[in-house]
């Protein structure tokens, strides 16, 4: 299919509704037939470390709403995830591997969110929230060869 | 998310199943850290992954923080079994050059024991 | 779990989006531990029942919109179904079994909400929309004996 | 969602699988219609709907309305096997009470054969 479609889902940034997010996003993302299972699974990843991201760091008190955006043009997905939380004053060194403002945290969020979609885009104003931009395509769009979905 | 643990010897065999993120993460650490505390003489644990459907970074920290409880002890953590799925996440995170990675539990028991 | 919880989806009225809602919804309600893989199955239904309505008799043209949102007050899950559509003029009338505008159609789409939810509520004005409402609660909360989900 | 054919005599046997909704509806009608019209000599189907995950009151739409085909020319449809999510369906909507239900495939072949 290579319609243009899209959805936006909104909730509390509390950590069991990360699971909620990310089955919603795969299961919109499987519209574009030539994902592969492993393809569905990438996009899965990084909508929880994108959207668990909000509800660690986002706000600091609790109330605080997730904005999930996704859209399908042709065989692109975007995702757009968003806050209004406290931001990010340095993007750059947010997103470098092992880099953590939680003592407890692997600081490795950003990068596979890197790692599995085509391309990422953070921007953020501080005091204004932050808003995560990832695209994602069939690798191996209209071969008969990749792993097929049934 | 479900974690099904069994001692034997100093050994915690510890069978995770479903999905392991931010929104299980507490119940899984607060399952373990119980079982450690009541079996003060465990040093390992066999981290059995086979059937976790999903594992992100929220995941891999609570497995890490484990990890390094044990170690703090001279101890380890030893992960069995991982989907592809998780195998990835490992990679990606830079996890597999911490902890061993074995493919079933035969590997991890020879391994433990010197054979 | 007994907390108070929320979701909002919004998307366009297509039939490929009516998988996209009920799995999602049914991801959101699985948060209630008690209900069992059967009731998850009556939401996923129900919710596919009311979408489908929008996408076949909400708008006279392309590009309208349907919300869903979904509230866990305790264990009462509440599902909201709306669209600014065409309205119903006699709800009544539409609620009986077998009713339907559409000659290819059962005509019992309502009777299975009303069946399978514990409370039904369909609201309209012609001209501005239509607001479905459905509760649903797990029949055998914190029974031991009932079909437990892993 | 998968529809799979076979025709065996004036039999046709469709075998469906995942979901049947509004989104997939078409797609199956599609597939029945261009089954029936190039085999005219088949005057019944029997669907097996064991692995239908999912169907809804759109999906049991597309289901009536091969029947009513087959039926106006005094053929029939079968369905077989219904998981107890399709069952439910099929009894909430009445559709039931049309259309014969059996429980393995060697019912509906005893019952056409009149054995
Ligand atoms: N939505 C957000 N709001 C505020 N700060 C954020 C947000 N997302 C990420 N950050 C900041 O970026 C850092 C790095 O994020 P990440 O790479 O995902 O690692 P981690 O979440 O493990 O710390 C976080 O520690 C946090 O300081
Ligand atoms: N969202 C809606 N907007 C406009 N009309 C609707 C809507 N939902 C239902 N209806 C009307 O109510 C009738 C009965 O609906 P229903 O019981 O679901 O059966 P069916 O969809 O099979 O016709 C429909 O045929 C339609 O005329």
């Amino acid at each position: 299919m290579s319609a243009t479609n899209h959805v936006t889902l909104e909730f509390p940034a509390i950590a069991q509704n990360v699971e909620f997010a990310r089955v919603a996003v795969a299961c919109f993302a499987s519209q574009i037939d030539s994902f592969t299972m492993e393809e569905i699974d990438d996009i899965k990843l990084i909508v929880s470390e994108a959207v668990s991201n909000v509800v660690l760091h986002g706000y600091d008190s609790p109330g605080g709403l997730v904005r999930v955006h996704a859209v399908i043009e042709g065989n692109v997905l975007t995702i757009t995830v968003e806050d209004t939380g406290r931001g990010i004053a340095d993007v750059e060194q947010a997103r470098q591997p092992a880099f953590t403002t939680s003592p407890d945290r692997m600081g490795m969020g950003f990068t596979i969110m890197e790692a599995l979609s085509d391309d990422l885009d953070v921007s953020s104003r501080p005091g204004a929230g932050v808003r995560v931009i990832m695209k994602k395509a069939p690798r191996m769009a209209g071969s008969e060869e990749h792993e097929r979905r049934s | 998310m479900r974690t099904e643990t069994r001692a034997i010897g100093n050994v915690l065999v510890v069978r995770l199943s479903g999905e392991l993120d931010l929104g299980t993460a507490p119940e899984f650490r607060a399952k373990l850290e119980e079982e450690l505390d009541a079996k003060p003489d465990i040093t390992r644990i066999f981290l059995v992954l086979r059937d976790v459907t999903f594992i992100d970074s929220s995941g891999l920290g609570a497995i890490l923080g484990r990890y390094r409880r044990l170690r703090a002890h001279g101890g380890g953590l030893f992960a069995i079994a991982p989907s592809p799925q998780v195998r990835k996440v490992f990679d990606l995170s830079g996890l597999t050059s911490i902890i061993p990675v074995y493919e079933t539990e035969d590997e991890a028991w020879a391994r433990a024991s010197g054979v």
